[in-house]
């Protein structure tokens, strides 16, 4: 069963990461991504993450219950942070453990596609000259096909 | 009565998170009718519902589904998680 | 610059994944993959990893060269061991840094397909009734072909 | 005069990691048909060479390959990382 986490709280991938999929027979690749606060103009102060708190694990967890049914999964993680964060901070992390490489990675890349535009979460980004809601972008919904 | 929740731009432009609606609407589609005409606010936000998504407790849904039996309609821009 | 490693020791995941990427304006995606050894038929007693030293970390460092290049990379790391290695421990691992989360999986996904295939590395699954070579996959080489 | 390295089951079965190997041969083919024509473990490791790989001072080659200024030359199966 998937491990879901949905926190204002720091968190720090290498803790988290200690011992994911170890120890086990029947796991041979584990994939992990880290998203972070990246500041491509130079002028952000922070991003702010909204988040619909009634829905938002529930629908987390029913893809991660859809990765683990088809990549058979032998363990999945996911944090997801909301609130105010600043450049260079870790925003959320996925974690997917499989017998083989493929799996785990296409596990792993199906729970980001679907977080980017399927789960409950809205970016702001901060500047000093005001603040702007992050558009969706096409390609992230196009990415969804490919599943 | 439905409770209506309202995120990200949304909530900005009607000024609010969250309210009790008392609608006999049959589909989102009449309720966003009803809430485009109380006023402004409501008609800017609800200006084009392609640029908007909609949740039925708690779960994507869209805009010509029906609203017996749901208790919580939100109503969000396309989300921007990861 | 990657940093490449070569070596019998067994590495923490964890550890070496201790602030990569982080706290930069112009990363927003990680990708770590490791590698784990597996017992599909509950018989292994360990993976006896033979490599080739003068050619091995070369290999690697121009496969590592190659990626960063590609995908823009803002960080590389690679670790892969040899020697003997039991069930459930960790055989290697790779970690991208980019700006964008397509960019760092590529940039893991292809690393990973040019190790198992073109890194000079020979495993070995010993048990109880003998020892076997492994032999290379078809779809291992195939997958080259997507790069 | 070449270095000449075997690994995994090519070592296994020549039972040597490693040989000084005087040869004029001209390419990868030539000195491998010296070495199968030497004994019969060489000839066994060597009797289908779409099973094997070359690489020539550490760089993956060919078995068309020229051997002139060659100081390195390294036999193997197919590899097996990751």
């Amino acid at each position: 069963m998937a491990r879901i986490s949905v926190q204002e709280a720091a968190f720090d991938l290498a803790a988290e990461l200690a011992g994911f999929g170890e120890g086990r027979a029947d796991v041979g690749a584990v994939v992990t991504f880290s998203g972070l606060v990246r500041d491509d103009g130079g002028d952000l102060a922070a991003l702010e993450i909204e988040h619909y708190p009634a829905m938002t694990a529930r629908a987390i967890e029913a893809m991660a219950d859809q990765a683990e049914a088809r990549w058979h999964l032998a363990d999945c993680r996911v944090i997801h942070r909301y609130g105010r964060l600043v450049v260079g901070a870790p925003i959320m992390m996925v974690a997917t453990a499989a017998r083989h490489r493929a799996e785990a990675f296409a596990a792993a890349e199906f729970l980001m596609d679907y977080l980017k535009s399927r789960a409950p979460f809205w970016k702001k980004e901060i500047r000093a000259d005001g603040s702007t809601w992050v558009a969706a972008k096409d390609s992230d919904e196009d990415a969804l096909k490919r599943w | 009565m439905v409770e209506v929740l309202y995120f990200a731009w949304v909530r900005e432009r009607i000024g609010l998170a969250k309210e009790h609606v008392e609608t006999s609407a049959a589909t989102v589609a009449d309720l966003v009718a009803e809430l485009a005409a109380r006023e402004d606010r409501y008609a800017a936000a609800f200006a084009d519902t392609s640029a908007l998504r909609v949740a039925l407790d708690q779960e994507l849904s869209e805009f010509d589904a029906p609203l017996a039996g749901v208790r919580e309609v939100a109503f969000f821009p396309p989300m921007t998680g990861g």
